[in-house]
């Protein structure tokens, strides 16, 4: 990398996590960043190369057990980081295979449900899905709609799903449904009838990854895919703070890379004679971003001590979240700028990053939704619902 | 968008007229499109001929086939076609500040009258080669030469991101003869000459943008531009495209912000309208403001524009402050959009995209900083 | 400043040789003393005279001693006098706004014939009752009453932050009566009615602001203003007022800016002005832009009040944003002049320090937000 | 302390900070500020309390040896926080007694002046004071005009000098004039003939201390009172680098107060029947600024390891000035507007530390100059001087 690392956060880490981040690193920079641009025009999303990640032991990275990797969060913060200077889109399938589908697995899963799924889910044999958020529940998911009623020795599941990553191309969905008016999640396996995720197509932005809409037709489940231990919306929310914290870490990759384009580009663009990096006004830009980028950087890892050491208050993960993603926005855009007419062409990253992170600031709880949340820790008082 | 400001009463009836017959034109015609252009990364060219009937093209000129209607009535109709996409008025402000407007005022006699009655009708297609690759922001330093021989003018250099050019029948570029800055027209299949189209955009998708190649391009000596002498020539034509740039974005924030107004009162969650909560008021209150004072802001400068007392640093400052209003709105309504703003179901994300170009091109909003900052101090800081 | 945008064309002959004659009393009698007015805290009450001789008292009414100039001249009055000082314009704003506006349009016959004349020589002060210390941004919960007893009221209460209250000779106050908002006039020495002033203020320190206190206060029944009946009619007041706070804060930043621009021209750094960096020019560049977007503003809001046809909201849009941008002109006009912008040889931090105040009073930018987020969304969300 | 602890950052302080952390506080909530505002109004510096901070060891507290404390940066650190808590002003005070009178007498005197000045000044006996700055050169102090020349056993110095700290108060001046051409430090002790400390009395901001114009007219002092070890601009410059650490620190202090005093407020005050704390937009100001503090928090932390590593850059100084400082700035700014119209009344601190932060942004290297090494740093490319 070609930023001076100020403030020697190296020195933080273990000579293993720099050695396995330099791994990943090398692999993004070799088999996606390459390619992420074509892939992005085509709205492609690259199985073979996800899949590929188990390798680096991405896939439920902190779980412990059931050949899963039981690294530390700042293992895995590491890793999403590096996975998402490669796209958002890419971090997003990972994100959502470790936190939102093994996680629930293994969290409030039978004992047969976790050696069925996670031995396999860990090796990137087969992929697992979140479903939780509906067409008209977003930012309320108590209020969601989706229903699901005993029948002899089955779950009978209706209703519909929005915004689901991955859903049109996993073998397991997690899917949360009301049971008996209680938020309840189950297991639902590809292909099962009923079951029909349907691809979104249109989308300007994570366009290397899936997002599917899901229409649950009198879709039958044995009653076995029960995820036992799940309890109310606060299993779910518990998968979201998981998946959070892998997006606080992740966004810092994806501004890395805009960061090191815009510099690169700033040294070598000639104008008026000198380069553009020479001029204060560039050169503000790049102060400003530095300084956020170390903040951010610190913010995750402080964040990612506390989550190994059992000790992080969900509010602490909206921080994060909400600062880190606001962050790299901001940076992708300082970057689109300062690379001038290229920077819209895809012969640059910035605009891919730039146009992935608006899902990225919207999704796993709006801006909006942490502000409140931090609101409501700090005063006590509840200002949204 | 409600009017609180009575900004139409500001307008003649005239103007209003030629608004309101563009934004006809613009729903019927561009809006049920625009997607699937966008999708394709095609402009439809077919609509030019459209825009020459309703006096779009050249509209500010006089004679020759073209409107002469007021700087505020041009720059309403840039604020309805960018209304539906920035490309629309792209091709408009390249067709019209960047080529028909030098040929009127720099161009002879016989030029005027071959080129701007089909420019106008939209028969012909212009775009303007002044921008190099290694010379955005500091056209002077271009590299682009002409030398004469015999009754010839001999073109060899590149220029670059050329609004039209690979559509275009005529081309006004900018090259150095005897080192000092000189306009010549250049046409279509002239041997020696290529526009090949700028791939892997991101932004104006509905837009044409290309490289012009001159390889020992040979060009008649009448097709010198003979008042179009010197950098400041081309100046001129940026302040054109420029003040269109200024109306035009106010279209695209507009849309924007109608969008996600709507979307607003609409969009439940926790039992009420979004629309209802401080955060989303507080974000619609402060873009409609903005929006507002952009109005404000171009009618005033229109009307300088009709006197002719606009200076140079007047326009920067409506270019500059209207494009960072615009990108700024449609970035604030693409969030406001939620999960939903990022589907072309939805305006505000293709807005965001194109205005970044926006941002960037015809002066970039650093170099407009730099010409209010020497207009104030009058000192130059760009090096 | 540099008049860019031609804005001083805008305004009729008439309403220039206010702002001149305005200007030149400012620069007269008021610029000389302002230092040491803000380094002591007080108000020279006895300039009231000399803007009574001007005609800047009671500006915009007919009649009674009033000049009755424009909406437009007035604003240019205002903005004149916070060029000086944010506290010359609040002084006007609550004796125009606040007191003559309500006796001339709620008042009686006889109330207007005795008061307007002497308010508009500057002979008699008035000030303006409505704010609680518990109800600032909701005066409708308002619990100050009245009760009627024979030929008398009685007064009950307490209000604050008001602005003139120690030394006004006659006080427009809003109470409940019989649970319906009504306003009186209670006159100075009125036996249960006193009016001490508030302390220890870093922000306003050329202005009078008290509290009311009101303790079996009696008056003549014949000091009810008959017309002014419920809160509509005290917001109607307020109205007034942010109209000249939205021309007021104009003068304020100009007055910044004018300094800071001085200073980065002869101020020198590694052997040059400071106005030569680019990192200055980008901040006065964004200034100026915002100055001229908000006399623009001012301009079509005194129009359109002069019309009759300006909606409570297009006051509301001009005050937020008109006071934000002349607090954010202050501050980085402030960090311009460096060192020396801390010290009172400069204007600028006594202007930031005042328009704190005025962010906040006449309505809190955020109560403006929310008022221009019902307009556009129909949903309140004060509560 | 009422704001949550969400990063659970006082895990990372040893017992001892923390309780020298509560005592020192202790001391200022009960000396300092209940006096503040007054001291405020009336433009008085107490130096009393000032000199009492000696036995909480602020003085000199990095230094070794001489009866100084030896204590580390993130101590130091954390008192400068604590006692901008109180004022800028006063910690103005203390951060120029240590880190630009004892810092360089430590650094480049020779040992009888750091037996003379260092063991009294520790014990806040003796008061210093540092002068680089001239009326016509503050970014650029390379430029400065004083001068000084040999006569004999003596220096005679001549120039003008501006914005120097606690000058009128001091018993010695650490002051930088040129000799042969050459930037070269000076002690000059109090009540040396042609040594003139004039206070600057019109200051809005820091009215809670001493700022002072200095003339130097044919000012003799003895050869033996040249800084022997101190070799040109640089020298200065590595005193700046210590205050601006302990600005770095500081200015957490005036935003936590700040903070803390508006999120009482927003509780406390009533409008349309409910706290103000209790609606989205104020919540939104809180979520803002709190997050901002504790990233400023990290990146002082961080930093005051780097400083105890010695390994310190001085960009990552920069870095942590300019971007504390404006954190603080904002954060005074928002609690102001949350106050309403009391936010203008001494009732409340908030005015004072917000008119209090416009010196200190200008201060030890501006905003704009912080900006420019920082841009240098990572272009290599110069765009000042």
């Amino acid at each position: 990398m070609s930023i001076p690392d100020l403030y020697q956060l190296s020195d933080l880490f273990s000579t293993d996590q720099i050695a396995r981040r330099s791994r990943l690193r090398w692999f993004i920079d070799d088999q996606v960043l390459h390619h992420a641009n074509r892939w992005f025009q085509e709205g492609h999303f690259p199985l073979e190369q996800a899949q590929a990640l188990a390798d680096y032991n991405v896939f439920g990275a902190t779980l412990k057990g059931y050949d899963c990797p039981g690294m530390s969060y700042i293992d895995y913060g590491l890793m999403m980081q590096e996975i998402e200077r490669g796209d958002s889109g890419l971090r997003s399938f990972a994100s959502v295979q470790s936190a939102l589908a093994m996680y629930p697995i293994h969290a409030f899963g039978s004992e047969e449900q976790k050696e069925k799924w996670l031995p396999k889910m860990a090796k990137g044999e087969l992929i697992g899905c979140f479903s939780l958020t509906e067409p008209d529940h977003g930012s309320d998911p108590g209020g969601l709609t989706t229903v699901a009623v005993e029948d002899g020795d089955s779950f009978i599941i209706n209703g519909k799903k929005r915004w689901c990553t991955s859903a049109t191309i996993a073998d397991v969905c997690i899917l949360f449904a009301k049971l008996n008016d209680r938020i309840q999640g189950f297991l639902i396996e590809k292909g099962t009838p009923g079951f029909n995720p349907v691809e979104i197509t249109n989308k300007f932005s994570l366009r290397i990854s899936v997002s599917a809409e899901i229409s649950l037709e009198d879709c039958r489940i044995p009653k076995a895919n029960i995820l036992t231990d799940a309890k109310g919306l606060k299993s779910a929310l518990s998968c979201l703070n998981q998946a959070r914290y892998s997006i606080a870490w992740g966004v810092i990759g994806a501004a890395f890379d805009c960061f090191e384009e815009a510099l690169k580009y700033a040294k070598q663009r000639i104008q008026f004679e000198k380069p553009i990096a020479s001029f204060q006004l560039v050169q503000k830009q790049f102060a400003d971003m530095w300084t956020e980028i170390v903040s951010a950087q610190l913010l995750a890892l402080r964040l990612g001590e506390l989550m190994d050491e059992g000790k992080a208050d969900p509010a602490a993960i909206s921080m994060a979240k909400r600062n880190n993603v606001r962050m790299a926005m901001e940076v992708a855009r300082q970057c689109r700028d300062i690379l001038g007419a290229v920077g819209i062409l895809d012969d640059y990253h910035v605009m891919r990053h730039l146009t992935n992170l608006e899902s990225v600031f919207t999704y796993e709880g709006t801006d909006h939704i942490h502000t409140l949340i931090l609101g409501e820790k700090l005063t006590g008082l509840r200002a949204f619902g | 968008m409600t009017d609180l400001y009575h900004i139409d009463s500001l307008f003649s009836e005239e103007e209003l007229m030629v608004r309101d017959t563009t934004r006809e034109l613009v729903e019927n015609e561009l809006m049920p499109g625009v997607r699937d252009w966008n999708r394709e990364g095609r402009f439809p060219v077919e609509m030019a001929a459209q825009f020459g009937e309703l006096g779009i093209l050249g509209a500010t000129l006089d004679a020759y086939g073209c409107a002469g209607v007021s700087y505020n009535a041009y720059g309403l109709m840039a604020q309805e076609l960018e209304r539906c996409d920035s490309g629309f008025r792209s091709f408009t402000s390249a067709q019209n500040g960047l080529v028909m407007y030098p040929i009127y005022h720099f161009g002879s006699e016989g030029q005027k009258e071959y080129w701007l009655p089909k420019l106008a009708t939209g028969e012909a297609i212009g775009c303007f080669g002044l921008t190099e690759p290694d010379f955005g922001s500091n056209p002077g330093g271009m590299i682009t030469t002409a030398r004469q021989e015999g009754h010839e003018y001999v073109l060899n250099g590149v220029k670059r991101w050329i609004t039209n050019g690979t559509i275009a029948d005529i081309a006004v570029v900018w090259a150095k003869l005897d080192d000092k800055i000189q306009g010549f027209l250049v046409a279509k299949d002239t041997p020696g000459f290529s526009a090949p189209e700028i791939e892997g955009k991101w932004s104006l998708r509905v837009s044409v943008t290309s490289d012009l190649y001159f390889d020992e391009c040979r060009i008649p000596e009448y097709n010198l531009l003979p008042e179009a002498v010197g950098l400041k020539a081309a100046l001129m034509c940026l302040n054109q495209a420029r003040h269109s740039i200024a109306w035009g974005v106010i279209g695209a924030a507009i849309a924007c912000f109608e969008e996600a107004l709507e979307y607003s009162k609409t969009r439940i969650q926790f039992d009420k309208p979004i629309g209802g909560f401080q955060l989303v008021q507080a974000k619609l209150a402060q873009i409609w403001t903005d929006i507002t004072k952009a109005q404000l802001l171009c009618h005033r400068l229109g009307s300088l524009m009709d006197a002719g007392t606009a200076q140079p640093a007047a326009i920067s400052m409506a270019k500059r402050n209207n494009v960072a209003m615009a990108l700024n709105t449609a970035r604030v309504c693409r969030d406001i959009l939620g999960a939903s703003g990022i589907v072309d179901d939805y305006h505000a994300i293709r807005h965001m995209n194109n205005l970044e170009s926006v941002y960037t091109y015809e002066g970039t909003h650093d170099i407009h900083t730099l010409i209010l900052g020497e207009k104030l101090t009058g000192i130059p800081a760009y090096k």
